[in-house]
């Protein structure tokens, strides 16, 4: 299913698409897409952020939308992350239906506040009479020395607060179609981005459709050991399979897409199936998403089949290093995800 | 006495009031340990809520905090269902979700009330952002306190306003303290509304235990507001009479000097306007018997109909977790 | 053992100890004293905090110490979370040992950015070079109707954060020598107390002792299943564990104290005795620390050992209501433990 | 041209001489992309660092942002340890954790550079704090740019060093611009040291590109702060002649208008104040290409140094998460 299927190679991916006559798109293009298409056809919709009407903003994601739609549809923000992000939620709340932009994840814990005291208690609080369809658009960072404060996954801190939805589209089709779902929900939703995907190809529909929130997919059928990785981690998991079906291990590669709601039916349903399970994150694990996604498993029946503990892929735990030596260490892929799941299958 | 028509003053008058006996019928209640919510009491401090909302259209929006219940009750709020939501049933305004700090009423522009200090101030801002990018008219008023003025948020809040010329007026009642801590251990000085000159848009302070003084203060930032020249910064310095939380007062336990509290009781918002009216003629004692007679009765009636009326399922824990599209 | 031991009654409590010759004092006073006693011993300690002033300031926990100290050693602050926060790690980075104190937990979310990109993270981006004794102590509220933003436990956040360390105490004893060991640790400290522990009665010194951090605690021998408890589910996991004994339900209770650096050998090694577990926290369990205790379990070879899904007991997964009838249906109690366990001992 | 001594404007001169070419040198090799690190450079901007911390003692405290470099040089920081930071290598001032966004040398009172627009403003409070409550007479200064004055946490700063009257210099770098963003998108009015009268402190704003107006303007601030009267904050007004990140312009992408950036380069302050010099006699062309030469010999030798360093073992990745207490 090409709604489903991810392809590597970038240009293998390209002339598949078009054999089949499938129109692609880069995770980048379909972000921008799927905002210009919000833009067009709901006057509630604005975008929020810093530096929105800088040429070439928000590394493309958002290319010529401030040209096109004007500066009361995209509105450059001073910087004041709590506070700015407090004047979406108000303006959410009587109705607008705001998307704010966040060039890294990293500037999230400023506005903790306004999204976990506030976003998201909101609707609860008031005993459902004030809603707040708030979308927050953050990017996970990676490289380059980026060091401590510009590239952390932090979804497992959000993930932990009811009241919000925790999105992490991994392929070009996601991000359009999670965008859009997340947009018209109607609750605050973090919608998670990873740089590192920004340039990847798939197959995007040129009309408005949504991906369901909530709901996992599996990418790769597999019969021997489930992997379930989010974001970047999909295609390292991907690549991944592709070398240990040469070693003749059949993995099932299973993406979330969204952590809040956690799909852990699909989850559990597959380890029952495989018996072995590796989770990859792009985070350090302690207490994160993967953790969550463990304890799914272990508190369901599925706990019965394991064959092997589990098995944890993330970053360090440390915070990220500068040195590009330290970031290689830092960082896991598709070996580390390999690696584990010989270890899994051994053990 | 400033050129405010009798029949306004009146109305000034009646909503302190309103306020007053809304909030006393609280204290005499709250013994009985059956009104289980946070109250945060704003008797002292009525001619605030009563002098700007005397402004505001039931479109406009309002934004308050944990100290809230006066704001409410001038934006037009059921009394009942305030009571009914601080005893944590189903027909109080939030169904019994939110308590005495977080009052609703979207339909009267109070979209939600936050007890985070400062947390209310910029979705203020965001509602008077929603009104100028719909071109509409709505002003947005957000009450917030002195310690308020100190979290950065309201900095944000006000160069974000001051920005975009947005219709906001931030009304900012200085009483002095935040819970027992006083300003001066706080803030170099005393003047909150200095801060506007920092932003390009006029502040000023006004007595705010006068009642005329605060309607004739705040006629100007909503004008200003809703023609669209933008915000306005009010200082309103004031003093609360109880304790931060519940009906009983703070002096007995050594937080604030029992002194401060008295002369500013001598300086009573409904006493001392009281006492206007009546040497000008416009209310005789007699009318003003039979109208407080006539809210207590009504006070007296909603409280006792909320503390009758029926708690939520259990199970009712689990709504509005989410919105759910329709 | 008088430092680990847990007694309900308070009254029981008194003159068990009285017997043995043994001080008691209650989770406040322990605080309290340790506070002075840093304050007396250590001149680069300070306490900072709202209200820190006032009469019985911090619900009695520091009673006197304004008085005793003077407004140089204990100073009352501003409103401004974030900015106090990083005024306190300042001062922390250049050799002072600040205490910085919050009545709510939730007031926490305002501070993010100086605890998570800041605090965490000098020690490593400087290379070692700057370290920041901070500890900043925070409150669980619970009850008469604090609701959605007065009653949060947060401390799943924090425990993610690599360069933090998090401590729950749940004893008197504890609550003295976490602290003295927490401020002269030297790294930022989360000390997370939790209202409803204040006036409980225990063993404590009146000298200064540490308490390491990163050492859980068995509180409670037993056979038959393992639970581990965090702060006031701890006393809530011994009152299930007395009921469940006349059931012939033998129960071991770990209390792991800190959840970073986390006791894993502790717990699994209890579980793969027991072969059972529950875990019971002060905070909703989706990706909270309940979720790292069962992912560390789930990712040993205990797991071989379990003999039935793990069960999490927590908060409702909802936002804290205020209504009285559903704050009871929010909050688990020693029944929801008892319930679980004997759920798993069935299963 | 002020009453400064001729060997402190030449003092001032070579400061920002060494800064400029300390920060072209990274243009020189940053295509080479073996320098792994987010530069944010400050050229043009060089005046401000020169001037202020040529007030400043060892063991005073400075605190700086992501465009940092030209602050710790003139703080008196080994630009060998700079270079080697930036490289990722061990004998980098972090060894190599931080990168350019982080440089630290607590020696020189450098505790720590946050990348977190405003991050460090309240650090730089804090190592004040420390000072008054160990009544030392170190002052602490802290360099931020026009987009962190936007941060509540800048407010929340500012109040706390009034209120307490602490040792601080709040030195705003305007350069106009937050990335590509105007500093008119992001407040209403240009003039940053206005907000000083909301907190009662002195504020006020000089020519950032003129190094003795900031010299000049600086002494009192720094004077004030160690004389225990309290915080001042300055503005200087630049601008910053390379693209937010990395050696490029960023007129070229349309960003900024060429044009803005020439009239800026006309005012250069190195070029400028070195015609001055030459001009008053102060310095000969002879001497100061001795000087240019013997600057970039150091530099360069530096440079190639640090490239040439160890990096550090990939098992140092675990160390550092925590203080070790001994
Ligand atoms: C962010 C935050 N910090 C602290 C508190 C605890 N608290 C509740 S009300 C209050 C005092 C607020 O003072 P002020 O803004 O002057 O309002 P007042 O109570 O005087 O009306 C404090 C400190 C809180 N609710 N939120
Ligand atoms: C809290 C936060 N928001 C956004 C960013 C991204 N960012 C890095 S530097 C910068 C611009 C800062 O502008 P200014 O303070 O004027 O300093 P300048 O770069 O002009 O020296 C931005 C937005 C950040 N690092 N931190
Ligand atoms: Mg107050
Ligand atoms: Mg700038």
């Amino acid at each position: 299913m090409p709604w489903t299927k991810i392809i590597l190679d970038k240009s293998a991916a390209l002339s598949k698409l078009t054999e089949g006559g499938l129109r692609a798109a880069t995770y980048c293009e379909a972000l921008c897409e799927a905002q210009a298409q919000l833009l067009e056809t709901d006057d509630a919709v604005f975008l929020l952020g810093e530096g929105l009407d800088e040429p070439g903003g928000v590394f493309g994601s958002i290319a010529g939308l401030s040209e096109r739609f004007g500066n009361r549809r995209v509105l450059d923000s001073p910087l004041a992350e709590n506070g700015m992000t407090g004047i979406a939620v108000g303006a959410a709340m009587v109705g607008m239906r705001p998307i704010f932009i966040h060039m890294r994840m990293d500037f999230l814990p400023m506005c903790m506040d306004q999204i976990v005291n506030h976003a998201a208690k909101w609707n609860y609080m008031t005993g459902g009479r004030t809603n707040v369809p708030l979308v927050i658009r953050s990017i996970i960072g990676r490289g380059w020395g980026s060091a401590a404060q510009h590239s952390q996954g932090l979804h497992g801190f959000f993930a932990q607060v009811p009241g919000l939805k925790v999105v992490l589209p991994s392929t070009p089709y996601d991000a359009k179609g999670l965008l859009i779902a997340a947009v018209r929900d109607g609750n605050p939703v973090m919608f998670i981005e990873h740089r590192w995907l920004y340039a990847n190809t798939g197959f995007v529909p040129a009309e408005m459709y949504e991906v369901p929130l909530g709901q996992g997919v599996v990418r790769r059928k597999g019969r021997d050991i489930t992997v379930v990785a989010l974001s970047h981690m999909v295609w390292a998991a991907i690549r991944a399979a592709e070398i240990l079906a040469t070693e003749g291990i059949d993995v099932e590669v299973i993406d979330p897409r969204t952590v809040r709601p956690l799909d852990a039916g699909l989850i559990c349903e597959s380890v029952a199936r495989t018996g072995r399970l590796v989770i990859a994150d792009v985070a350090s694990p302690s207490g994160g998403c993967s953790a969550e996604i463990a304890a799914c498993v272990a508190e369901s029946e599925a706990v019965r089949t394991l064959k092997a503990p589990l098995r944890r892929v993330g970053f360090a735990e440390t915070p990220t290093p500068c040195s590009p030596v330290l970031e290689a260490a830092f960082y896991p892929d598709h070996t580390h995800i390999a690696d584990a799941v010989r270890a899994c299958m051994q053990a | 006495m400033y050129a405010i028509a009798p029949a306004t003053q009146l109305e000034l008058f009646w909503m302190m009031l309103f306020i007053r006996r809304f909030e006393e019928k609280i204290c005499e209640v709250y013994g009985a340990q059956d009104m289980k919510t946070p109250v945060h009491l704003c008797i002292g401090q009525e001619a605030i809520a009563a002098g700007v909302c005397a402004h505001l259209d039931r479109a406009d929006h309002l934004t308050t905090t944990h100290r809230g219940h006066g704001h409410c009750l001038a934006k037009g709020m059921d009394p009942y269902r305030l009571y009914a939501e601080f005893y944590g049933r189903t027909e109080g305004c939030c169904h019994g979700k939110g308590g005495s700090m977080h009052p609703a009423d979207p339909e009267l522009g109070i979209s939600g009330t936050s007890a985070i200090v400062g947390g209310g101030i910029p979705t203020a801002v965001g509602a008077a952002l929603a009104s100028f990018l719909r071109r509409e008219k709505r002003v947005s008023v957000v009450f917030f306190g002195d310690g308020a003025s100190e979290e950065g948020v309201f900095h944000e809040s006000l160069n974000f306003a001051a920005l975009k010329k947005l219709p906001v007026v931030f009304v900012c009642e200085n009483n002095f303290y935040a819970t027992g801590s006083p300003l001066s251990s706080r803030q170099p000085h005393p003047e909150i509304w200095r801060h506007a000159a920092g932003y390009g848009i006029p502040g000023l302070a006004a007595d705010g235990n006068d009642v005329l003084a605060v309607y004739a203060s705040a006629a100007g930032a909503v004008a200003r507001a809703r023609a669209g020249e933008g915000p306005t910064l009010l200082e309103y310095t004031t003093y609360r009479w109880k304790g931060h939380v519940g009906p009983d007062c703070d002096c007995a336990r050594g937080v604030r000097p029992l002194a401060e509290l008295e002369a500013w009781q001598e300086r009573c918002p409904v006493a001392g306007f009281l006492k206007k009216l009546l040497e000008a003629g416009l209310v005789t004692q007699a009318q003003y018997d039979a109208r407080l007679a006539e809210m207590d009765a009504r006070l007296d009636a909603d409280l006792a109909k909320a503390k009758a009326a029926p708690y939520p399922e259990p199970h009712a824990l689990h709504a509005d977790v989410y919105h759910q599209r329709s």
